[in-house]
């Protein structure tokens, strides 16, 4: 049986957690940027 | 207003199976605690082979409707489930390194997962190339095509290429808390999944209009035809 | 079938900007038609468009009755574009070229047949030499013979005079003569109003991506 | 469906004629295969042993590369003097055009692999035997069919002939395998009969693209 080992648990579920954040974040992000284009398009 | 309840819905949903996966499931016989990272890993990779799937599914449809709802949904499902393909690999190396020892294998599943990265992420490449809306859904859908043909093709020369380790627990020899954990997780994240695709189609398509508003309307008509 | 070409408020977008747009147009079989425009008026995006080398962004239009977007093939098979790019093979000579695009429009021709051609356009003596040694006039001659492959019903012209010479253009004017009297169909977009003049029934003004006139 | 072919064979002919009269293409195609031989050498080992195991590997990569240059070229030189849209609107039927690179591209390839094979034979001490011909047929059909789409998708873009590269050699990852393995069966005397898997693969390979690439190509060729 494999002891501890918790760090790697951690990152993993760190990293899945950054990476959603960021894409949603990115996302988030390009919908303002629309918003604007939008506005100044008018 | 709606979107943002169920985004807050949907995260809290995510922390509790995360919860679930970390805590509430007991620790494995032989892995240890090690093994709570298939709680992220395992569900990562169902989500990206699903939506790889949707990919494929849009590319085909819009290259026999022409419909750019088609090329859309293959478009953001393709983007969606780049980002996923691109957290297995590294969760499946932080998984690697203590169970097998190493950072990474050249086994079948993972250069498998590593080529088809590199696939999908040539066809969003592409697409930034091609300006003309048309004829970018078409070209992108022949070879979103080929390329998810391609899939299975990959996967069984590099399994007969180089077959070290096939870990695979089936459902049936796990504790029904590991079950429920691992489910809780995959839903949890098919959700979010579900969301995301959902916001970016929808940015998709508020590109297009905008686009079409900014090009100088054209001028009415006037004055006499032919 | 009295109208070859029909087209219901055809518009083109390139990018951000709208080249052609409210686009009705109906013209009839043996009709023979000049258009007019400055340069960026979208002429030949028209005849582009015409020709179903380019697809329209809004509108619909039919060619001998046919839909463009099912049926490109017959389309293409039955009308001919001249238009600015020779769309030649430097590597190859003339017989060669006319050979490929025969061979290509399905047509069972031989030698002869292409010699005959050549030598109606006055370019004979070079069949045999490769076509990146000849001069700018000789190849437009060449591109004038290409047009007369097959039987066409519909003949879209885009400029086809300024790279012409003197006796290209007679041909050309002689050409033109024959398609009108065959009861051909035909478009001839210019800048050369007056030499055009002379083979019309109607002109067409574009401007600023609509017909004005 | 007789004109499809005529099509066909007119564009073969057409590309073979060009390729004939301006041999500076597959000259340089050649000389680059044979540098690319000997790059590998220097850079891995001098130790003959070491070679001869390696030698599959290294002679398909030398062939990926070297054929990379002229599939680049097989649609490129169709884009100058809007070539291109004067085969459409001939009336030819984009499959035909299509087929007809592919079958240029595959002649090509073949020329070069009969010129390697010879060089390999002799740099690495490799015998030669059927099985190997069949393999290097079936491998260079696969190479030739995607390469011509990937040629095909690549030229029609304004900018993106560096895309070739990245596009293409992800998808030939499984002929990679299939052809080094068969090579290397055959070089070693296969005795398990492991060849027939691979070489199974590698015909399942080729049709699924033939077929897959001629119903999208007119995708790529058509506007």
């Amino acid at each position: 049986m494999i002891h501890g080992g918790w760090e790697f648990v951690w990152g993993a579920y760190g990293l899945t957690w950054f990476v959603l954040t960021s894409y949603g974040f990115s996302l988030w992000q390009r919908h303002r940027r629309l918003s604007k284009r939008e506005k100044n398009s008018r | 207003m709606k979107s943002k309840v169920i985004l807050i819905f949907l995260i809290l949903f995510f922390a509790f199976a995360q919860y679930w996966g970390l805590v509430r499931a007991p620790a494995d016989r032989m892995m240890g605690d090690v093994y709570r990272i298939l709680f992220v890993h395992v569900p990562a990779a169902w989500n990206a082979l699903l939506l790889l799937t949707v990919s494929f599914v849009g590319c085909l449809l819009y290259l026999l409707r022409r419909k750019e709802f088609w090329d859309r949904l293959a478009h953001s499902s393709m983007e969606i489930g780049l980002v996923l393909t691109g957290l297995v690999l590294p969760l499946g190396s932080l998984w690697a390194k203590p169970t097998w020892g190493v950072w990474w294998t050249w086994d079948p599943r993972l250069t498998t997962t590593m080529i088809l990265f590199i696939l999908y992420a040539g066809v969003l490449i592409l697409r930034q190339l091609i300006d003309d809306p048309v004829r970018r859904a078409k070209i992108s859908s022949a070879v979103g095509l080929l390329i998810y043909l391609n899939v299975p093709i990959v996967y069984l020369s590099v399994r007969w290429w180089r077959s070290l380790h096939q870990l695979q627990s089936s459902p049936s020899t796990m504790d029904p808390q590991m079950v429920l954990a691992l489910r809780l997780n995959a839903f949890a994240l098919l959700g979010l999944a579900v969301f995301f695709l959902v916001q970016r189609m929808r940015l998709l398509k508020r590109e297009a209009l905008i686009e079409e508003k900014e090009s100088l309307p054209p001028p009415l008509p006037r004055g006499a035809q032919s | 079938m009295n109208n070859i070409i029909e087209m219901v408020e055809i518009g083109r977008r390139f990018d951000r900007s709208w080249v052609l747009a409210h686009m009705n147009l109906t013209i009839k079989k043996g009709e023979s038609v000049a258009l007019f425009g400055a340069n960026g008026s979208g002429k030949s995006t028209l005849l582009k468009i015409l020709a179903t080398l380019l697809s329209p962004t809004t509108g619909r239009f039919q060619i001998f009755g046919k839909n463009p977007e099912k049926e490109k093939s017959f389309i293409r098979r039955h009308l001919r574009l001249l238009g600015h790019d020779k769309q030649l093979y430097g590597s190859l000579t003339p017989l060669e070229n006319l050979r490929l695009a025969a061979r290509i429009r399905g047509l069972d021709y031989n030698d002869k047949i292409f010699e005959s051609l050549l030598g109606q356009l006055q370019i004979l003596p070079f069949k045999d030499q490769p076509i990146g040694e000849l001069s700018e006039g000789t190849k437009k001659k060449l591109v004038l013979a290409k047009l007369l492959l097959g039987d066409p019903e519909l003949i879209l012209m885009d400029e086809p005079y300024p790279a012409l010479d003197k006796s290209g253009r007679e041909i050309l004017g002689h050409l033109i003569h024959e398609w009108r009297h065959e009861g051909k169909t035909l478009i001839i977009a210019s800048h050369d109003h007056e030499e055009t003049i002379k083979h019309v029934d109607r002109v067409l003004t574009l401007q600023g991506g609509m017909i004005s006139s | 469906m007789t004109l499809f072919f005529q099509q066909t064979v007119a564009i073969l002919s057409k590309d073979f004629l060009m390729e004939y009269r301006d041999r500076s293409r597959l000259l340089s195609t050649l000389l680059f295969g044979l540098l690319l031989l000997l790059l590998f050498s220097f850079a891995l080992s001098v130790d003959p042993a070491l070679m001869r195991k390696m030698a599959p590997g290294l002679f398909w990569l030398t062939l990926f590369f070297a054929s990379t240059l002229s599939l680049e070229h097989s649609f490129q030189k169709e884009r100058e003097e809007g070539r291109w849209e004067g085969l459409l609107i001939l009336g030819i039927d984009p499959r035909a055009l299509f087929l007809g690179k592919l079958l240029g591209n595959l002649l090509f390839i073949s020329l070069l692999q009969l010129f390697l094979l010879p060089l390999m034979a002799v740099l690495y001490d490799i015998q030669l035997s059927w099985t190997l011909g069949t393999v290097l047929v079936l491998g260079s059909l696969g190479l030739s069919t995607l390469g011509t789409f990937y040629s095909a998708l690549t030229a029609s873009l304004r900018e993106g002939q560096f895309l070739l590269p990245l596009l293409l050699y992800p998808m030939l990852v499984p002929l990679l395998l299939a052809s080094v393995k068969v090579t290397e069966l055959v070089l070693a005397r296969d005795l398990f009969g492991q060849q027939v898997a691979w070489l199974k693969l590698l015909i399942v390979f080729d049709i699924i693209f033939l077929l897959g690439s001629l119903l999208t190509a007119e995708f790529l060729i058509d506007r």
